[in-house]
């Protein structure tokens, strides 16, 4: 899409598989734009040439319309071929491929009414135990005190860093209402729904600084739930979680 | 129910008692099955099956289903599909 | 019942659906009542199905109470069919004292309901107080509103009703089918809402 | 209004024009009541588009109109956003577009098309009318409560509408009015069509528009109750404490939600679409019935493959209740659930595509005659096509990933409704203005009023469709906060701009509206449009019982230009051997 990032159309492509989506939405509305174009004009040449004038008598018997069913009936095999080999394939594997946990940096979001509370388990890998009953206005996660593996986590509020060519599994849960993930440029939504944590990956292959925008309208606050989404080379996001690390290990009472 | 005579109707009074019976029978059944404390999904089904032949006594005999109208039965035949899709819904939200 | 204008098979069914007007009508709307229950009914197998723990409906509630209830309730059905039946066979009075049974038995069945709600108020259990509790308040109080629905109209149709029994008895006995078939509606959801929520 | 002669006494003027059972009475009241909320959702948009193309800005002139609490300064504030963005989708929905559709050309052409002479219930018709006029009022009244109307959308999703201030309560207490009334009028169509057909009106022969008002009924009938009960169940969550829609463990700005848990907030989805799908289709299936009888009278021949259209019709009403869990695919869905949803809503886009190619192809072979009805409703076919297009790359879950609840999902929709369902009830209201009123509609104005309004609809709704495939989000208070919003913000003063220009635009039709009931000339005869279906044998307009004599019926709906006949159309009611070489003369 050249080197604007968002223009009219489709915004720049960041994802792995959002190739695919995009070739789907373009290839849908060429589809759209042909079949319209040809009902058009068949629509005004009718218009025209059927127009009440000197003549010009209305026709009583119905006209067979043979090429009007094979165009029908060419609408559901293309409906169909979309469906099956263009929509199944990229949904299931988004469904279902998730890269192993091992290899991929595995994040929690947790979203609340207007902000993206992104966990990260820290060095020692291991989430510390979150419960509502913690949460408090400086310990926005709810961490468990006690809990041992979450005294090196790290809450970046609105900040979501990755490494490129890294798969991310993301947990998604939220804290009150519905909000919704999504990153237009990774072609991502997910709904983040109550009581639940659901589980999205993407995988970044360019780098670059772009928005999380929440989806789902979550009151008041819903257009500016905006969160920073940054895809750094392995070593700028080393450096950046060393950062966090320190100001964690340091004052070892913001999460 | 077409528009009954009156003597087929002292007729149809005997069978509303024998229903009544049935059903009075019947209720009592349901309330002892569940004294036994059947595990959930066998109660569940016993339970399930005697409402349904109450259901179908007070449908068939007293809303006279038996010998009701063709189009009835086609109204009713849609709401019972319609149903059944509302009752799947369950499955749909875990899925 | 003075519209001016006379609308064809008010009365008289049909030749081809072989019903009238209001027949088919109450019909309708008890479909559409059939898709209420049933969208509550699928709301409760959602919770059950979706809670960890759901207690049995014979530990928190009164079962002797609701089968009494559940006895009431289909007596009142029969009554109700009865007074048609006296209807057709032209008897008036016998007709009067069945409707008034049916309403009767109908202010029963509230008022053992009512001693259920005030035990429930009274131990300060609430709709708020369990899942369980929530759907029960619900169901069995939608379905509480249908019965006094029912109440108001078979006492309209006893009283100042009836009074078309003479000018018009056949709309007269029509409109007590509807009632009936309403009724028996009614009836026939507490069956399956009686099992589902006091004896699983 | 005219008066009509009777021999017994005159009815008062509030039986006969309030508390009226004549359904050509409530058509009216419905028609003027969702007339009126269509202009008032209309200017509640228009605010909305000030706040979207200039925000942080304060609107001009009528700024400090609404207080403090809404717009200080003139400047609206979000929760103020969101309560008109509700109350918009509400009150078109449930208070604009079906009681026009479905209650007011119901209504008043129904009862006409099948040489009734009234609805089977009369009473229960005037408590339709009643139940809708009280919901209406609540709806409207919900604006000035503590915290103001509902603000979690026209679709209300739990847990948003449980903790939101009490417009939604108020909200939910005007549904189920709009509900109750929806429900009465259902039952009313169904058994009017089925038992006051008139001798030889086989439902076969019926008009298409009965046909769609018939599907319509039974959509409305059996689809709505599930909605109620979501709302008892929803109401019962906000007032009595109960946690149906909330699970467990809720922290809300800060405060953990004391509530007894175990809901599960997608069953409101669930209940809520179950209705909203069938409910859509509500909305457009009354406007392919109005158009289908405009083409059909307006090419001077029959439609092409009625048979056809009518089992479309049928097909598209049952499959629209199969289809609802499409609105849901980013709720976490597993590949099962959407594999059938996604094939369901494939399924149901082919009786659409059928009904709308045979409408097509009953222009070939026309006369056509660019009436102004015509001109709605051959300007409908288009914009509908382009409104089902757009629904494709959103019921594919690849393409929804990036296109879910954004700007592409307002622009499909609004494509549907706006240019479909509103061109087409606009054909209806200048094709059956002199029915009601026996005066003809200004032409010019009228072609005026459809140029204007076609190239600004267009004007205001493309721009939404790249707005979203650019991945602008929906109800969004103010888009220029994101790189991807911000790129695009023209885009969307452009909308709004198109938006102001519309409502510009309806001016012409008001004018024509007002002016033609007192000032234009009385109609010549009783069909000036030399239509073939029943409505158009009766008097104009027509008296209370429709039909002097019950008229007969001896052939299909559309049988213009029959060969050997002088007159090229032949009327559902004159007999076999009658040579109608001209229509009856008037007898007002």
């Amino acid at each position: 899409m050249g080197e604007t990032a968002y223009g009219w159309w489709l915004p720049m492509n960041v994802a792995t598989y959002g190739g695919e989506v995009d070739y789907l939405i373009n290839v849908i509305h060429w589809i759209m734009g042909i079949l319209f174009v040809g009902w058009g004009i068949f629509f005004f040449y009718c218009l025209i040439r059927f127009r009440r004038r000197e003549g010009q008598k209305a026709v009583y018997q119905p006209i067979h319309a043979k090429p009007a069913k094979y165009v029908e009936i060419g609408v559901i095999i293309a409906e169909a071929i979309l469906l099956l080999s263009f929509s199944m394939p990229v949904w299931a594997r988004f469904k279902h491929e998730f890269p192993a946990e091992k290899d991929a940096l595995v994040v929690r979001v947790v979203a609340e009414q207007f902000a993206w509370n992104v966990h990260y388990s820290g060095k020692d890998g291991r989430f510390g135990r979150t419960a509502p009953q913690f949460i408090s206005s400086s310990n926005l996660l709810g961490l468990d005190p006690d809990d041992p593996d979450g005294k090196d986590d790290i809450n970046a509020v609105n900040q979501l860093h990755f490494p490129v060519n890294k798969p991310v599994i993301v947990h998604l849960s939220t804290k009150d209402v519905i909000h919704s993930f999504k990153i237009p440029v990774m072609r991502l939504t997910q709904d983040a729904i109550p009581g639940t944590e659901i589980k999205i990956w993407f995988e970044a292959s360019r780098t670059g600084q772009f928005d999380l925008a929440c989806a789902q309208l979550c009151g008041l606050g819903h257009y500016r739930m905006r969160g920073a989404v940054s895809v750094d080379t392995p070593e700028a996001f080393a450096k950046w979680m060393e950062e966090r690390q320190s100001e964690v290990s340091g004052t070892g009472t913001e999460y | 129910m077409n528009t009954a005579s009156a003597e087929e109707v002292r007729k149809h009074v005997r069978v509303y008692l024998m229903v009544f019976a049935a059903l009075a029978v019947l209720t009592a059944v349901t309330v002892m099955v569940s004294y036994f404390h059947l595990p959930v999904h066998t109660a569940v089904i016993v339970a399930l099956i005697i409402a349904s032949v109450k259901g179908s006594l007070v449908a068939g005999y007293f809303m006279h289903l038996i010998s009701e109208e063709k189009i009835i039965y086609w109204v009713l035949a849609l709401t019972a599909l319609f149903f059944i899709v509302l009752m799947l819904l369950p499955t749909f939200t875990s899925g | 019942m003075s519209a001016e204008v006379e609308i064809p098979y008010a009365v008289k069914p049909h030749p081809v659906t072989g019903l009238f007007n209001g027949k088919f009508g109450i019909w309708l709307f008890l479909a559409s009542e059939v898709m209420l229950f049933g969208a509550l009914f699928s709301t409760y197998v959602l919770l059950r199905v979706g809670a960890e723990a759901w207690p049995h409906g014979y530990s928190l509630l009164n079962v002797p109470l609701a089968t009494l209830n559940t006895f009431v309730l289909i007596l009142s059905s029969v009554t109700m069919v009865m007074a048609w039946a006296s209807l057709k066979m032209g008897d008036f009075r016998k007709f009067r004292l069945n409707l008034g049974a049916t309403i009767l038995l109908a202010f029963v069945f509230l008022i053992v309901k009512s001693f259920e709600y005030g035990a429930k108020f009274e131990h300060h259990i609430h709709p708020a107080t369990s899942t369980f509790y929530a759907i029960y308040f619900t169901l069995t109080g939608l379905h509480g509103l249908h019965v006094i629905g029912g109440i108001l109209v078979n006492l309209y149709l006893l009283l100042p009703g009836s009074a078309l029994w003479r000018t018009e008895p056949e709309r007269f006995t029509n409109r007590i089918e509807c009632a009936g078939l309403y009724w028996h509606f009614v009836d026939l959801v507490w069956i399956f809402l009686f099992p589902v929520l006091y004896l699983l | 209004m005219h008066e009509q002669h009777h021999e017994h006494h005159e009815p008062g003027f509030w039986r006969k024009y309030i508390f009226s059972v004549d359904h050509k009475v409530i058509g009216i009241q419905y028609s003027l009541t969702s007339l009126l909320f269509l202009f008032f959702g209309f200017s509640l948009m228009m605010m909305m588009r000030w706040q979207l193309a200039y925000p942080g800005q304060p609107l001009p002139w009528i700024g400090r109109l609404f207080g403090e609490a809404n717009m200080p300064e003139g400047v609206m504030v979000p929760e103020f956003y969101n309560q008109l963005g509700a109350m918009h989708g509400t009150i078109m929905v449930f208070l604009g577009v079906v009681p026009l559709a479905v209650g007011g050309f119901g209504n008043y052409i129904l009862p006409l098309q099948i040489g009734a002479p009234d609805m089977a219930f009369p009473r229960i018709n005037m408590a339709s009318y009643w139940f809708l006029f009280v919901g209406g009022v609540v709806m409207l009244a919900s604006f000035f409560l503590p915290g103001g109307a509902a603000q979690s959308g026209w679709t209300s999703y739990a847990p948003l509408a449980n903790i939101a201030p009490t417009g939604q309560t108020a909200w939910l207490i005007g549904m189920i009015f709009l509900i109750t009334s929806s429900l009465l009028g259902s039952i009313n169509f169904i058994v009017t069509t089925v038992q006051l057909r008139v001798r030889g009106l086989s439902f076969f022969k019926l008009p298409f528009f009965v046909w769609a008002q018939f599907v319509t009924s039974f959509l409305l009938l059996l689809a709505f109750p599930p909605l109620e009960a979501a709302g008892v169940l929803q109401l019962m969550d906000r007032v009595a404490g109960t946690s149906f829609f909330l699970p467990s463990g809720l922290v809300v700005t800060g405060q953990p939600l004391e509530v007894s848990g175990g809901g599960n907030p997608l069953l409101w989805q669930h209940l809520f679409w179950f209705l909203a799908h069938p409910e859509v289709y509500v909305l457009i299936l009354p406007a392919l019935g109005i158009v289908a009888e405009v083409i059909a009278n307006n090419t001077r021949k029959p439609l092409w493959g009625y048979r056809t259209m009518v089992y479309s019709l049928i097909f598209l009403g049952f499959m629209s209740f199969i289809v609802w869990a499409h609105h849901m695919f980013m709720t976490g869905m597993g590949t099962a659930m959407s594999t059938f949803f996604q094939a369901t809503t494939m399924i149901i886009s082919v009786p659409s595509v059928i009904i709308l190619t045979c409408l097509a192809i009953s222009l070939w072979g026309g006369s056509i005659r660019f009436t102004v009805p015509m001109h709605f409703a051959l300007a409908f076919i288009p914009m509908f096509a382009i409104g089902g297009l757009t629904g494709l790359p959103l019921g594919l879950t690849a393409s929804d990933l990036h296109l879910h609840d954004t700007y592409y999902v307002i622009g499909h929709f609004h494509y549907v409704v706006a240019p479909g369902t509103i061109f087409a009830l606009f054909a209806g209201i200048y094709y059956w203005f002199p029915k009601v009123t026996g005066r003809m509609m200004n032409e010019k104005l009228g072609k005026l009023h459809f140029w204007l309004s076609l190239i600004f609809m267009n004007g205001v709704f493309t721009p939404m469709l790249l707005i979203g495939v650019a991945g602008v989000s929906r109800r969004l208070y103010d888009q220029t906060g994101y790189a991807h919003g911000a790129a695009v913000q023209d885009l969307t003063v452009f909308s709004s701009w198109s938006a102001w220009l519309l409502a510009v635009a309806q001016i012409p039709f008001i004018i024509n509206f007002l002016m033609s009931m007192r000032k234009r000339e009385k109609v010549r005869s009783d069909n000036p449009w030399e239509a073939t279906t029943l409505e158009w044998a009766t008097p104009t307009p027509p008296p209370h019982g429709n039909f002097p004599t019950a008229p007969q019926v001896y052939r299909g709906p559309y049988e213009y230009s029959v060969p050997g006949r002088s007159a090229d159309f032949w009327p559902q009611h004159l007999p076999e051997e009658a040579e109608s070489t001209q229509p009856r003369p008037a007898t007002t």
